[in-house]
């Protein structure tokens, strides 16, 4: 599996993902965000971070970036697209993705371990979990609490787009264990296609033992899995 | 060419949760603030810029707003020429 | 060297038209003595400048001079076979092994945080962080150290707020883990907070890089934040004639970060260090450009000349005198190879950077400045960096602490009402809570390193790629400092190790932050001489030398002084990661050993402050040689594997100790069954607290094991309980009394503590 | 009692360094909006309250501002009474 991590001024969790994109066999390369062309990669990693600061809105300046012409035909040719936190914020603003992340309900940077529950193991993102998965990844964001129209709310649920979400120890989708007032405990999201997955959440902060938990390795085993059947 | 200022005045859209604007209506509130029924909170962005009229200025920077500034998913926006090197204007 | 000291005087400088006639009164307004007046005037050989008067200003004031601190400073032990660069740098550096260096410093923002929170202590991580990368190391982690008044005032809470989330926002954006620091409140600071920062930073050893001006004719150019007014010192009616316009408000107090540019100048300075296109970089902090050109200039032994017209300026008619002294945030100073200027922008173009060639070096030992090619400042670069005066001040202990220290505590060891709820109280006491509220709004995970997160004893960074880690605390018990600052500061230094040793880390280096009053103030400046003979002693004692640190004084409002606050960074080696040990108990049924002895110590402790609001008595006293075999011993049991946990005993005494070995992180709290058969007083035993004692957990199977190898370290040691499940409760009885409370309400007072304060009441302003 | 908006416009006081305002402008530049000479990012914070009187409401939020609001080392502040419930006002 061939990935491109795209670096805009200001992403901090590039290297992270480049490194959790190895550890499954991947081969992985960075992407200056002033570049252009995506030809001859497997899939796209948007990694986390603050994108100019996150001034003005999270993403919104990222997402003129020239790179992300490429990103957009890249996802609307099919390519996977798999976007962390600020990756998740720059897909929204992008239009890859429906609604937006706004200012967390609690105003408060929320930094912790969260449970999530894997709400679709059949996507290219998720195929190494089970579905209803109980798995513990950290967060880390200060703009996570997705909103959008009733009508888009109500159609990511009706089309089950809704990958995953922000449960207790036990599975519950329940208020407590909602960390930033997102809608029905929306944590990550696909398009239409199933090829585009945003999610606030870090799965490649979840990757060794010694970092607390490997409960995150599934996102990327699955991508490899479908992507280079060699690789795993 | 002329300087202009123009203000863009970018608000949440009613309905969509505001939980700044909520956070400080509860503080105002436990501070003793009980005549406050409502807060919302948006930003301005004041904008100098060099256009032929303010007509021009006003559309380049309603541009602006509909590529970056504005997030019509969550937010509306009002574009004000507030005034031009020689004084205020329309 | 001798170049530089050669050129003794300087040559005659026109006054620049508009700067003011220097006048004892502008001299006062600029912090400088007669003394020190007359001393520029024999090393310039000649009156100076306005200007050149705002050099010598900066450079010769407490912050870069260290006028009152210095010869304390060389008191201090900072050589070490693994010390590779010791005090003088941007900051220390230490061998870690494996061809890894660790860069690590501590610097404060305490004045700037209690003007406006947010941006000062925002701006205070900025400027640790520029330390640790123009050293060549890539910041790994940061701690921060902080204090405040109580929180039952608005303002306090005020500040609190504002600090957490400033570090919060600053460390976030640049994407940095927060692996620890402490929260401190007592009335003791109130109005004057104290915000301590540190950064850690790793590089392999042959990419460390010193800031020495070399190379003459290399150009110096300014990189990154253009240039504004602010933070700029000098004289208030002066400042009328500083710039054109005499706009107040565009002379702001503050300084207002900004991490973007901060990350985008890290990776640029790390690829410009590593492209080897430059010769030195260093942060434009303290005292801007002034210090940083001079500081070069003086470590290189050569000279700077400067053109300020081409130095890129935030606002219109910028004098030279503005320009020298700002003290605008994300701005680097860089000598570049000559010749190689081209790569130089190339890469900081990339990082949509600005850069300007603002002048270069000189091989005359001057620091020369122009205005539009006319010179209106040219002073001998040595002087003017090394040459500030220094002084020993009159050290007397005042009477009314030592008439503290003596108080009779007797009547405080008849507990009012009953010993659990005096428990519950210290447990929700905010010193002794839990900084949950605080450590949340840190990013602790990014950079996937963090091998303990904030909450342990001590954080851990695992260094990629081999089996070792390092680790970091921040440790001072102000109370105690004030009460005896000889033995307060030995404290300090023992629990950062013990810390360290808990988490099974080797403690190897300090920085230190010593925050004080006012020196000039006799009993202040004991204070500090005593402080530092007790750094000086426990840092000898523990093999730890001081490669860094920073002095903050004047810690006073209203002539009143914070407590005297020698912050202790220490860092310590792990060298395989399957020591690390958790502080919490792990497992149902594991003994729990006490290590080290109660010696009966109430004074200073946090009962007393907590039940009765005082701050008296004799602070515990600090045997160097017990504590050095006590973490001598738990590394070992480490080593060993024989420990499932261990837990250093401080604030609350031994039984929240306990307690928070209980509660953990809150997620799987476990009880506790303990018994102390000690002859003391209740109160004592189980809320003194006394140095040199840790807790562990271990499996049964191993204790005759732990004991013994306690016993060969000639560390007293006994079993005083087992762990047993959440629903068994926590119990701890001792001679005359006992403790019991049930885990769900010990995790209320524990965890909630500091949310119900802050976010039940909104933190205003006034 | 009648309904106002009060409008309470926070701005970054002049001098200080913008970061919000420097990364838009920026932005707008590299878009080729070459005429923009300057951005500064401002709030506003629109506040529904009961009072006795347009003075009445006008004193509280100033009050409110110097209490939560605005924060005067580092912004400027300026309130204004938009409208009550009957229509538009001072
Ligand atoms: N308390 C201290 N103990 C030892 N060294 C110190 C102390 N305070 C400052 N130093 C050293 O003096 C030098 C100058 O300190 P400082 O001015 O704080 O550095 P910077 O210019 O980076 O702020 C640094 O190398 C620093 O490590
Ligand atoms: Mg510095």
């Amino acid at each position: 599996m061939k990935v491109a991590v795209i670096t805009f001024p200001g992403s901090n969790c590039d290297y992270d993902l480049y490194k959790a994109a190895q550890q499954v066999g991947g081969e992985a390369s960075f992407v200056w965000h002033r570049e252009r062309g995506l030809d001859g990669f497997d899939a796209v990693l948007l990694p986390g971070g603050f994108s100019y600061g996150d001034y003005l809105r999270p993403g919104a300046i990222a997402r003129m970036s020239p790179i992300m012409e490429d990103v957009v035909a890249f996802a609307d040719a099919g390519g996977p697209v798999l976007g962390i936190c600020n990756g998740f914020q720059i897909l929204c603003e992008a239009g890859l993705l429906p609604g937006a992340l706004v200012r967390n309900d609690v105003l408060k940077f929320q930094s912790h371990d969260v449970f999530l529950k894997v709400e679709r193991a059949d996507t290219l993102f998720t195929s190494a979990y089970d579905e209803g998965q109980v798995v513990r990844i950290p967060i880390a964001h200060g703009d996570g609490n997705y909103e959008a129209e009733r009508e888009t709310l109500e159609m990511l649920e009706e089309e089950e787009r809704i990958v995953f979400r922000y449960v207790d120890e036990h599975g519950h989708a329940v208020e407590e264990a909602n960390p930033n007032g997102s809608w029905h405990n929306i944590a990550g999201i696909v398009n239409e296609a199933g090829n585009v997955l945003g999610m606030m959440p870090h799965p490649e902060r979840a990757m060794e033992e010694i970092l607390g938990s490997t409960d995150g390795e599934g996102v990327f085993r699955s991508m490899a899995r479908s992507l280079s059947p060699a690789a795993t | 060419m002329t300087q202009y200022l123009i203000e863009v005045r970018v608000k949440p859209r009613p309905g969509l949760l505001d939980p700044q604007g909520k956070a400080i209506h509860h503080a105002l509130n436990s501070l003793g603030w009980t005549g406050v029924e409502d807060v919302r909170v948006g930003k301005t962005i004041y904008i100098d810029i060099e256009a032929e009229s303010a007509d021009e200025a006003r559309t380049s920077v309603e541009e602006m707003c509909r590529k970056l500034l504005a997030n019509p998913v969550t937010e509306d926006y009002e574009v004000l020429v507030v005034e031009t090197a020689e004084g205020a204007a329309s | 060297m001798s170049k530089a000291e050669g050129t003794a005087t300087a040559p005659p400088v026109a006054p620049r038209h508009g700067d003011p006639e220097i006048t004892p009164e502008i001299v006062a307004d600029h912090g400088l003595s007669e003394e020190e007046y007359e001393r520029i005037r024999s090393v310039m050989g000649r009156e100076p400048t306005f200007t050149e008067l705002g050099v010598f200003s900066a450079m010769w004031s407490e912050h870069c001079g260290y006028k009152n601190s210095k010869r304390l400073l060389r008191l201090l032990p900072t050589r070490a076979p693994w010390v590779i660069q010791g005090p003088g740098e941007n900051a220390g550096v230490i061998d870690v092994g494996d061809g890894y260096a660790l860069a690590f410093k501590i610097e404060s923002h305490n004045h700037p945080s209690a003007v406006e929170p947010y941006q000062g202590a925002a701006t205070g991580v900025g400027g640790i962080l520029r330390d640790i990368f123009t050293m060549g190391a890539r910041p790994v982690a940061v701690l921060d150290s902080l204090r405040f008044g109580d929180l039952d005032s608005g303002r306090v809470r005020y500040l609190f707020d504002g600090v957490v989330k400033g570090i919060g926002d600053y460390g976030n954006c640049v994407g940095l883990p927060n692996i620890g620091g402490e929260v401190v409140f007592d009335r003791g600071y109130e109005g004057n907070p104290i915000v301590n920062a540190m950064c850690l930073g790793l590089m392999k050893r042959e990419e460390l890089i010193t800031a020495a001006a070399s190379g003459v004719g290399n150009p110096l150019m300014a990189v990154g934040a253009r240039t504004g007014r602010d933070g700029i010192h000098g004289a208030t009616f002066a400042s009328e004639e500083l710039s054109e316009d005499a706009d107040e408000s565009s002379r702001p107090q503050v300084q207002v970060g900004d991490p973007f540019t901060e990350k985008l100048l890290l990776e640029a300075s790390l690829e410009l260090i590593a492209s080897g296109a430059i010769t030195a970089i260093q942060d434009m902090g303290a005292a801007g450009i002034t210090s940083s050109a001079s500081e070069m200039a003086g470590r290189g032994g050569s000279g700077v000349e400067m053109e300020m017209a081409d130095v890129p300026v935030r606002e219109e008619g910028m004098t030279p005198y503005e320009i020298l002294l700002s003290e605008s945030q994300e701005r680097m100073l860089v000598v570049a190879e000559k010749g190689r200027e081209g790569e130089v922008h190339r890469i900081l173009e990339k990082w949509e950077l600005e850069a300007a060639v603002i002048g270069h070096v000189t091989d005359d030992g001057m620091f020369r400045v122009k205005e539009n090619g006319a010179v209106v400042a040219d002073i001998p670069a040595l002087p003017l960096t090394e040459g500030c005066p220094t002084y020993e001040r009159e050290g007397i202990e005042s009477v009314e602490v030592l008439e503290l220290r003596e108080t009779d505590l007797s009547e405080h060891l008849i507990p009012e009402g009953d010993l659990t709820k005096s428990f519950l109280l210290l447990l929700g006491s905010p010193n002794v809570a839990s900084k949950r509220w605080v450590y949340r709004q840190y990013d602790t995970t990014v950079r996937t390193n963090t091998a303990v997160k904030p909450g342990g004893d001590a954080g851990v960074i695992r260094i990629r790629g081999t089996k070792r880690a390092v680790a970091a605390t921040t440790d001072c018990n102000g109370r105690f400092v004030y009460l005896e600052p000889k033995t307060g500061a030995m404290a300090a230094v023992a629990e950062a190790a013990r810390n360290l040793a808990c988490v099974g880390a080797v403690p190897t280096a300090v920085t230190n932050n010593l925050n004080f009053g006012n020196p000039l103030k006799p009993h202040i400046y004991y204070q500090l001489r005593e402080a530092v003979l007790g750094m000086r002693d426990a840092c000898g004692a523990f093999e730890t030398p001081v490669t860094g640190g920073n002095v903050s004084l004047f810690n006073e409002t209203d002539g009143k002084a914070i407590y005297p606050t020698p912050v202790i960074g220490m860092v310590g080696i792990i060298d395989d990661v399957r020591w690390i040990t958790p502080h919490a108990f792990q497992k149902p049924g594991d003994d729990i050993v006490l290590l080290g002895r109660n010696s009966g110590e109430l004074g200073g402790a946090e009962y007393l402050y907590v039940t009765a609001g005082l701050v008296a008595g004799r602070p515990p006293s600090v045997d160097l040689a017990a504590e050095k075999r006590l973490q001598q011993a738990v590394l070992s049991m480490i080593h060993r594997g024989l420990v499932s946990s261990a837990h250093d005993c401080s604030h609350g005494g031994l039984v929240c100790t306990l307690a928070e070995c209980a509660l953990g992180d809150g997620e799987h709290p476990l009880g506790v069954d303990a018994e102390l058969d000690e002859d003391l007083r209740p109160v004592v035993s189980l809320f003194g607290e006394s140095q040199g004692r840790i807790v562990v957990s271990c499996d049964p199977s191993d204790t005759d094991a732990v004991l013994r190898s306690a016993r060969r370290h000639d560390v007293p040691a006994r079993t005083v309980g087992v762990v047993r499940d959440a629903d068994d409760g926590f119990t701890l009885s001792v001679r005359d009394g006992s403790v019991s409370a049930r885990l769900d309400e010990m995790a209320d007072a524990y965890f909630q503590a500091i949310p119900r304060i802050m976010d039940a009441t909104p933190a205003t302003e006034d």
